[in-house]
């Protein structure tokens, strides 16, 4: 990987000033890039971050949160404080972006063709009769054999796979360089995730587009991603490829995570676990963020918060075990 | 499958549910949404029947009639080798403490306005004779079973997480030592740490109070962890059903192949061969004639057009639906 | 879309006046604005009109053969003399001749024949009209209207300018029977009587024709009437050109007066007497006081009809039950005596109006004042109370009945009158004073209540209700004999139905002198037997802007000779 | 799998960690509808709402306190008369003391307002909770009849009501006032009660054998309650707007009862309007601030009972 | 979607037939008619009255009179006034229908133009002064009785300054063509900003919460995501959305508008419907009673079946088939 990375992620700080005045860190000095051709997967439970992470990629955060610190960088261009004008012709154009929610993430009164049509007209500044042509190619390309039917469907015509490769249409329209897919199959049925993970990778080779996986399924990890960044509390807790991840992990967080998960390969009479649950963004423990439900948990880990440390390999784990370790 | 059987708890016999579609201009019935489609199985004492299936198969449609929370169209139910398919609500009501539900939303299935105390004392209150002490002692012990703490009595469901609720849930549901209980999706909603803590806590009191358990789930590997036997459901209809090992090592139906192969697992060394299957799942309303998965089918054949394929027992225990197998 | 615009107004407006650019409204045109607060109900026809407001409009634009003076005296108005036969059973007139109507024919006797023909046409009735007491004493009458023959002798013509009217029997005032308005018949002739209320000659403005200074020309239904002056009017052009008249709502009527949006406010309920210094303090405002023909009471249920009769619509005096709580003659003169009258005319009515004590307007030569005053004092009216036995024997501060029973008096009113609405409960208050306790009823919206009292077979003792009366001839037996359907008292007093009759009866009753010494009696009795207390009467208060001129009122309507008016800039 | 007698205890018992919800940080828990409660006091328009309201509410209730003048007493020597040490506000076209009618109209106004809520609210609570929970024909008849009122503006069934009746009392008039609005809310309380029948919560009820009785009245009214509160409170407000309305054209409970809206009818003449700003403007502003308190309130509580919401 | 339009028909039917019998049983179970008002006027003999009862039919038995009601309304008769002399009732409404109808649409303009910007700028910008200032506007516009705001308005800007006329529609027949309009409009602004207010209010908290909701969706962060102005994001992707309920609003508030409307026609003596109505009310005059309810629901009914058919054309979702 020699070629520069297409996004950085510098010291990301997005807080979210709340009514009784607390401060939600929902992510808190994060660092990571993401180079052409790589997906790169971010995983962790619900609320450690990750979509507000993606969000802040695209400087959407609305109020009342705020990116306070960091500098996120594609392809060395500066997207903290960019004007929203400039935003737009970045959004959609340079970064494609998939969400979740399949069945919500359509304008319900739009039809398809002019869902697709609006980003084509805006970015890429061509006629209507070419985006329209344009549009029918997409469609086809992610499927859609019956792709002029389709452009004068409505959502609600479509089922939650459909739709959720009409968004990947529009996130590729202008052969972006990165792709943020924000759990993209979370709502779909595993036949369904696997058509559409399917799709997300041959698109990611035909375009050599850099991807951002968000995901809580570290199946879809080991099958898909590249490489891993593992969320927890707003940090990043554990970064590495994704053999290191899954053979060699390291934070106490990460092995938890794999111990709990239920196998298909392997019967277990009984899972692991980690006790507790994950704490709310506004109540962060002052030290280490797992620290409540760490089961190696020392003194030090409940005064400070430890750096994430990488080894050679970029193999990064926050934990001060590994910090006492290499010492 | 009609022997009267003293193993056998739950047995339900071709049953079927049919919702009507109103529509047309008089709003009268113009076709029915085939939820479940003649489906026959037995769940014998202290076993788990996982239920697995793509969302809108009619798995909760299954689950809810057999514990009668919705009549069905056809079919019979037996509990405990008593028929319960016509009984009114009053007969009904004593049946009731012996089989009960946990649903998937933790969030909808807990009355928000009553406390946890109320919410585990109502059952007792409604089926037992107990006084206001030995409920209250009894939903202590609930708690306690479940994980929680007795001083959780008085707090409200919106004070707890998702995981915490289901517990809950749990706590409620087998409060009045129900023998048989569904889980309808009771993980689903659950990030996998906490995942864990359920299912581990549901293989538990099973043990404990020699349970049997409907198991209804769409992820695989989860079934595969808590079940004895597994069903797999397509459109109303059982495709494949068989101990769980048979399952999983050796699918025999197409979509149970196929199924298995999306499911994306973690082991990362082993590449294997996926099935993507094709299209989306066809309506219930307008199933396909004969066999209901050919659409999707790779092997699918002229006689699957016409012929339905019956549910026929290929080696021990092992059930499938599909015309490979009828030679 | 302009030309075709200007080509409909310029199709409607043949009259060279209008045809004006509107926009550069010359001073040339001059023109009044009056104000009333509720639009006519848009039949502007004489024989056909049921509401007062259509009165404005038909004032100007149509005319009877007499008229009435300041001293309401008939004078000529298109009749210019009469004579009458010597039993007073015909009265023949001379008309004016060169008389035409708005459309230019000429008016003649046939025009008077049609209208009362008209009127006494059996189809009449049941088109809606009303006005049958002017032809009922006419020769022939009740054949005619019965459908027996279809020749009215009733009035006949002499000639084209003079015409006859024959009354079935000697007649005392045949001057008010032949005051009617008259319509044209070269207009109507070809209308059938049931089809004249939807006739356009009858709703139409431009089509309604008449003989009056002003010709009813245009309107904004609901909104403005407007009456243009009529150049061949017979006794010679008005000065105004042309009379507005706006609907307005009550509330706001001053203040449009004052910014001189309106010019003048007249009948039929001119200023309130709230308003008179604000109008007054105005400064260029002409205020004219007169007293009304009318006049608030509270009567008393001296009887109730049985239920029975209320259901077969029977009036029988014999079958009446009196009602014993009001009977004693006496009780009703405590009662007037308890209740504050001049209070109401200083306090409500702002002054405005009078306290009388007989049911004959002041202005009339019939009426007196030398009557029983019954007036305000509340000590004789409890010593009177005392005399007649009706005595607080339980201490709960009301009297009780001389046999010692509970005596509570039932007071109802109707809606819609405001003064009216208030002095209900001061009346309450006046009598709780002197111990008569009171039941003082919601008030009940109008038409249930006039139900009410109408079909008396209920318990009802105390009733609030006005009247306003004719300025033609005073005869109060419309309301006060004992069998008129309007003696809501069910006063049944033998002496006052005798004197009633005495002052119509010919020929002693062809001298006015001797019809004024039988009403004075009555009065006398009325006053003595009291079948109900005459509350008030109200002045009338006419306003109008000072550039307004040559407005000479008459006691019952502001519009005398609107021919003469003039406008000063 | 062995059956483990630990198995329940090897469970990690929850964490010390206080919960998600931050609302649960205190040591003493709280039910929902004492959250609401502290939502709602901490909503400082609803507080003053609160205040204003309850300023008023005991002006009436004490009115004999407040002044010794009887409301309903005309002095004809007093008409119309401007403020003095005796009559305060003046007197009004009865010579009546306007601030004696001020209080005691406030009694009427807000009585009417009140009861036409609550007897609005029965009619509504009943149908809306039957249909809502019954569906079917019931529910499709009751909403048919509904429809069928609806078809009519309020005002005009409103008024042609009025028509029918001789004589309007107050309590007359609250009747027909809850007789034609009622559908409103019988509406929304279906509704709610609709989308209650839908949540798993219910069938969990069900499938613990609960009754229907148990079921709507555990389940049920203490769920849509919040709705409910929220819609008579701004139901009662709208009531004493058309109080008003209704008295200003001569509709609403006649004379001499004492009403704002009785009050204010009376400056409906310029004179009064310009020459008696004391008549008109306290009962005027007694309404403006009754309705505004109560709406405020009314707000309070929509958001105390549903957070998420951002109506205003 | 035609086959949902021919349903909902095929319900209004029986709905105004239900409508008409309640209309009809509300105006029979009145007692007096108008006779009963009229009749106090001592000049007239009351037989008169009776004779005009009988030829009226309104001593039938009420069967026969619906009956006979319901069979002229098919021929388009709705029979004739009685306070008003016989006058048709079909002419006597149609002469003020209008003005009903332009009042109406003039607030419903100046309500929606008002408020419908006003709600979604202080949506796109909750919590500044503009916004609080509508919720301000909002509290006020729902506490203030409409006719008192009339009231006070033409004591200020019609007597005091002058500035509007209070009272009527037009200030003479002889204003045609353009000048027309404008005295025309001149003559609705009071009144119409008066009807309006309450409306506008509503409709402004209405919008302002619908724009928030929808500017909260998920698919408008789809729509920002794929770099659209912030302009084409509110005015393409929300307000679309965010007006599908207004205009299930505008179904509830017609009724609301119109019982606005008798009250303030009354205040600035506006010769509309209301007025008529109200008169007609106190006069007994049945068949006028009768037949304005009968148009207020067919109207209600109407706005509620084209909102329906509405919502159907802007929201793709609803495809009743
Ligand atoms: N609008 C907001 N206001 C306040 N806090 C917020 C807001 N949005 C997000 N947060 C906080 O930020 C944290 C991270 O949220 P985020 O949505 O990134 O989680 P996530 O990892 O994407 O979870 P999920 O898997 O559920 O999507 C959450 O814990 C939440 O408390
Ligand atoms: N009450 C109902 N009325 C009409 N159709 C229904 C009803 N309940 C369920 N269905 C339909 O029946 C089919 C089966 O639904 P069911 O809920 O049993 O599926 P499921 O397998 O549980 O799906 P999921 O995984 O989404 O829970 C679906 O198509 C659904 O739309
Ligand atoms: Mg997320
Ligand atoms: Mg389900």
């Amino acid at each position: 990987m020699t070629n520069p990375a297409v996004l950085s992620v510098e010291d990301l700080k997005t807080y979210f000033y709340l009514e009784n005045s607390n401060i939600a860190k929902a992510v808190d000095r994060v660092n990571f890039s993401i180079h052409p051709g790589e997906t790169v997967a971010l995983v962790g439970e619900s609320g450690s971050g990750k979509s507000i992470t993606s969000l802040s990629i695209m400087q959407l955060i609305d109020k009342p949160g705020k990116i306070v610190n960091g500098s996120i960088q594609l392809e060395g261009r500066e997207l903290v404080q960019l004007s929203n004008r400039k935003m737009t012709k970045i959004r959609g154009k340079e970064v494609g972006m998939i969400f979740q929610e399949p069945m919500t993430a359509l304008n319900p009164v739009y039809t398809i063709g002019n869902q697709i049509i609006e980003v084509l007209r805006k970015h890429k500044k061509i006629s209507k009769k070419d985006a329209r042509k344009q549009a029918i190619e997409l469609l086809k390309t992610v499927g859609f054999p019956r792709a002029e039917a389709t452009m004068k469907e409505y959502p609600h015509q479509l089922s939650g796979g459909m739709r959720q490769r009409v968004m990947i249409a529009i996130a590729i329209s202008c052969e972006p360089k990165l792709l943020i897919a924000d759990e993209p199959t979370t709502a779909l049925d595993v036949t369904i995730q696997a058509q559409i993970l399917d799709l997300i990778n041959e698109m990611k080779k035909k375009f050599n587009m850099a991807v951002l996986l968000i995901t809580h399924d570290l199946g879809v990890v080991a099958e898909y991603a590249d490489r891993v960044l593992v969320m927890y509390g707003g940090q990043i807790v554990e970064q590495g490829t994704k053999r290191q991840l899954f053979k060699s992990a390291k934070h106490p967080y990460t092995n938890g995570l794999l111990e709990s998960l239920p196998s298909l390969d392997q019967s277990s009479d009984r899972l692991g676990t980690i006790k507790g649950t994950v704490p709310a963004a506004d109540n962060f423990p002052e030290g280490c963020r797992f620290s409540t439900r760490c089961p190696h948990v020392m003194e030090k880990c409940i005064k400070t918060n430890p750096d994430i440390l990488s080894d050679d390999s970029g193999h990064g784990v926050r934990c001060f075990l590994y910090e006492e370790e290499e010492k | 499958m009609t022997s009267v059987d003293q193993d056998t708890l739950v047995r339900v016999e071709n049953i079927k549910k049919y919702f009507p579609i109103k529509g047309g201009i008089l709003k009268h019935t113009i076709g029915h949404v085939k939820a479940v489609d003649d489906v026959s199985l037995a769940i014998k004492k202290g076993e788990t029947l996982g239920v697995v299936g793509e969302s809108g198969s009619g798995k909760s449609t299954l689950g809810r009639m057999i514990i009668r929370l919705l009549a069905p169209t056809e079919g019979k139910i037996y509990f405990d080798n008593q028929d319960i398919t016509n009984l009114s609500n009053e007969k009904l009501r004593n049946y009731r403490r012996d089989m009960q539900i946990v649903f998937q939303d933790p969030f909808a299935s807990l009355n928000s306005k009553m406390s946890v105390g109320q919410l585990i004392e109502e059952p007792l209150l409604i089926q037992t004779n107990l006084s206001k002490v030995e409920r209250k002692e009894k939903a202590i012990s609930m708690l306690e079973k479940v994980g929680l703490r007795a001083d959780d009595r008085a707090k409200y469901p919106h004070e707890f997480s998702g995981g915490q609720r289901q517990r809950i849930s749990i706590a409620r549901a087998l409060a009045i030592s129900p023998k048989f209980v569904i889980g309808d999706e009771p993980v689903s909603a659950l990030d996998v740490s906490i995942q864990a803590q359920v299912l581990n806590l549901m293989a538990d009191l099973q043990d404990e109070l020699n349970l049997t358990y409907l198991f209804i789930a769409h992820d695989l590997s989860v079934v595969k962890h808590i079940s004895d036997r597994v069903a797999v459901m397509y459109l109303g209809r059982i495709a494949e059903i068989a101990p769980k090992e048979a399952i999983y090592d050796n699918p025999l139906h197409p979509y149970t192949q196929a199924l298995l192969s999306s499911v994306p697992i973690t082991d990362i060394d082993h590449k294997r061969e996926k099935i993507i299957l094709k299209g989306d799942l066809p309506s219930p309303s307008d199933p396909p004639s004969g066999c209901a998965f050919r659409t999707r089918c790779p092997m699918a054949h002229d006689r699957c057009k016409v012929d339905r394929p019956e549910l026929l027992e290929k080696k021990n225990g092992h059930f499938v639906a599909c015309h490979l197998y009828d030679r | 879309g302009n030309d075709e615009e200007e080509e409909t107004t310029a199709d409607n407006n043949n009259d060279p006046v209008e045809t004006e650019d509107p926009q550069d409204n010359e001073p040339s045109t001059s023109r009044l604005t009056g104000a009333i607060h509720s639009a006519p109900t848009g039949l502007f026809n004489p024989i056909f009109y049921t509401e007062t407001y259509e009165n404005n409009i038909l004032s100007f634009t149509h005319e009877a053969l007499v008229s009435q003076n300041n001293n309401l005296e008939f004078i000529p108005q298109l009749a210019k003399d009469w004579e009458t036969n010597e039993d007073q059973t015909e009265i023949t007139f001379f008309l004016e001749e060169d008389v035409t109507w708005h459309d230019g024919e000429p008016f003649t006797a046939h025009d008077v024949v049609f209208t009362y023909k008209t009127i006494a046409d059996p189809e009449y009735g049941p088109a809606g009209g009303v006005r049958t007491n002017f032809v009922e004493p006419l020769l022939g009458y009740e054949a005619y209207s019965s459908g027996e023959t279809d020749e009215f002798v009733g009035v006949t013509a002499d000639d084209d300018h003079t015409v006859t009217f024959h009354f079935e029997a000697p007649n005392v005032n045949p001057l008010y029977y032949s005051s009617f308005s008259i319509i044209p018949e070269h207009i109507f002739s070809d209308i059938a009587v049931a089809d004249m209320p939807s006739a356009s000659a009858t709703l139409d403005p431009g089509e309604v024709i008449g003989t009056g200074p002003f010709a009813f020309t245009d309107m904004v239904e609901r909104e403005q009437y407007i009456l243009t002056s009529y150049e061949n009017y017979w006794q010679g052009q008005p000065k105004i050109d042309e009379i507005v008249w706006r609907v307005v709502n009550h509330s706001v009527m001053t203040g449009l007066l004052q910014t001189g949006e309106v010019d003048f406010i007249a009948d039929p309920e001119g200023i309130a007497a709230a308003d008179y210094e604000t109008v007054e303090g105005f400064g260029n405002i002409t205020i004219v006081e007169q007293a009304d023909f009318g006049y608030q009471l509270m009567g008393f249920k001296l009887n109730h009809r049985t239920s029975e009769d209320v259901e077969n619509g029977v009036i029988d005096p014999d079958n009446w039950v009196e009602n014993e709580k009001v009977a004693d003659p006496l009780v009703r003169q405590a009662i007037a005596q308890a209740i504050n009258r001049p209070g109401f005319v200083n306090g409500l009515l702002y002054g405005r109006g009078e306290v009388i004590n007989s049911p004959i307007a002041p202005q009339f030569w019939a009426y007196t004042d030398d009557v029983n005053q019954n007036e305000y004092n509340p000590e004789a009216a409890m010593a009177l109370l005392d005399e007649a036995g009706y005595v607080d024997v339980t201490g709960d501060g009301f009297r009780e009945t001389p046999d010692g029973e509970e005596w509570v008096l039932n007071l109802d009113y109707p809606q819609g009158n405001e003064l009216r609405e208030r002095s209900a409960p001061i009346i309450q208050e006046n009598l709780q004073e002197v111990g008569i306790n009171i039941n003082l009823r919601q008030p009940k919206e109008f038409s249930a209540y006039a139900e009410e009292l109408e079909n008396d077979d209920n318990d009802m003792d105390l009733y609030l209700i006005g009247w306003s009366l004719s300025s033609t001839d005073p005869d109060p037996s419309g309301l006060w004999n004992t069998t008129a359907a309007y003696n809501f008292s069910r006063w049944n007093n033998p002496e006052s139905v005798e004197l009633l009759q005495k002052a119509l009866a010919a020929p002693e009753a062809f001298e006015q002198d001797y019809r004024t010494a039988v009403y004075h009696d009555w009065q006398n009795l009325f006053t003595e037997d009291l079948p109900a207390v005459i509350l008030y009467a109200q002045n009338k208060l006419y306003a109008y802007n000072d550039r307004l001129n040559g407005v000479d009122p008459l006691p019952y309507s502001f519009i005398n000779n609107p021919h003469e008016w003039w406008i000063e800039e | 799998m062995q059956p483990s007698p630990q198995g329940a205890t090897e469970i990690d018992p929850v964490s010390p960690q206080p919960p998600l919800d931050q609302n649960a940080r205190s040591s003493n828990s709280k039910s929902p509808f004492q959250l609401a409660l502290r939502r709602f006091l901490n909503n400082k328009l609803a507080v003053l709402g609160i205040v204003v309201l309850l300023t008023i509410i005991l002006a009436s209730i004490f009115a004999p306190l407040l002044t010794d003048l009887d409301p309903t007493k005309s002095d004809l020597m007093k008409i119309e008369n401007g403020p003095s040490s005796e009559h305060i506000l003046g007197t009004d076209g009865s010579g009546r003391d306007n601030f004696a009618r001020l209080l005691y109209g406030s009694r009427i106004s807000l009585i009417v307002g009140f009861s036409a809520m609550l007897f609005t609210l029965i009619i509504g609570v009943t149908l809306g909770s039957i249909s809502g929970y019954y569906g079917g024909k019931v529910d499709s008849l009751i909403m048919r009849f509904t429809d069928l009122v609806l078809a009519l503006p309020f005002l005009v069934l409103a008024l042609t009501i009025i028509a029918l009746v001789p004589t309007i009392t107050t309590a007359l008039f609250v009747c027909i006032i809850a007789l034609t609005i009622w559908p409103n809310l019988t509406r929304i309380i279906r509704g709610t009660f609709l989308s209650l029948r839908e949540q798993e919560f219910v069938l969990g009820a069900r499938a613990i054998g609960a009754s229907d009785f148990r079921i709507i009245f555990r389940h049920f009214i203490p769920n849509a309650i919040g709705p409910i509160i929220v819609n008579a409170t701004l139901m009662m407000a709208q009531m004493i707007i058309i109080e008003s309305g209704l008295s200003f054209i001569g509709m609403g409970i006649p004379q001499p009862t004492p009403t704002w809206g009785n009050m204010l009818s009376e400056a409906q003449n310029i004179r009064i309007l310009r020459n008696h700003p004391e008549a008109w403007i306290p009962p005027g502003l007694g309404i403006f601030l009754t309705v505004l308190s109560i709406n405020f309130i009314g707000d309070g509580l929509r958001d105390a009972f549903d957070p998420k919401s951002n109506k205003r | 979607m035609y086959k949902y339009i021919i349903r909902r028909i095929l319900v209004f039917i029986p709905m105004l037939f239900a409508l008409t019998v309640m209309v009809f049983a509300l105006a029979q179970a009145a007692p007096g008619d108008p006779f009963t008002g009229r009749m106090l006027d001592p000049t007239v003999n009351p037989e008169v009255y009776q004779q005009q009862r009988e030829a009226l039919g309104l001593n039938d038995p009420y069967p026969v009179q619906y009956m006979n009601w319901m069979k002229n309304i098919l021929q388009g008769d709705f029979g004739n006034s009685i306070y008003y002399n016989g006058r048709s009732v079909l002419e006597l409404i149609s002469q003020r229908f209008a003005n009903t109808l332009y009042l109406g649409l003039f607030s419903l303009t100046i309500t929606l133009v008002v408020s419908i910007p006003i709600g979604i700028y202080s949506a796109k910008k909750p919590y500044s002064i503009l916004d609080y200032a509508t919720t301000g506007f909002g509290f006020l516009g729902l506490a203030i009785p409409n006719f008192f705001f009339g009231l006070i308005a033409i004591y200020i800007f019609a007597i005091h300054f002058g500035w509007f006329p209070s009272q009527g529609t037009v200030s003479s027949n002889d204003v045609t063509g353009f000048a027309e309009l404008i005295d025309r409009l001149h003559h609705l602004v009071l009144p119409g900003i008066t009807l309006g207010l309450a409306g506008t209010a509503t409709y402004m908290r209405y919008m302002r919460s619908e724009v928030l909701d929808v500017l909260g969706s998920d698919y408008i962060r789809t729509a920002k995501a794929k770099g659209m102005s912030s302009n084409n994001v509110l005015y393409k992707h929300t307000l679309r959305n965010a007006l599908i309920p207004i205009i299930t609003l505008m179904g509830i508030e017609f009724g609301v508008l119109v019982s606005g409307a008798v009250i303030t026609e009354q205040v600035f003596n506006f010769p509309g419907l209301g007025t008529l109505f109200l008169q007609s009310i106190t006069n007994r005059d049945y068949p006028v009673i009768m037949s304005i309810n009968l148009l207020f629901g067919v109207f209600i009914l109407v706005g509620n079946l084209l909102a329906d058919i509405f919502y159907c054309v802007v929201d793709p979702r609803i495809r009743y088939d």
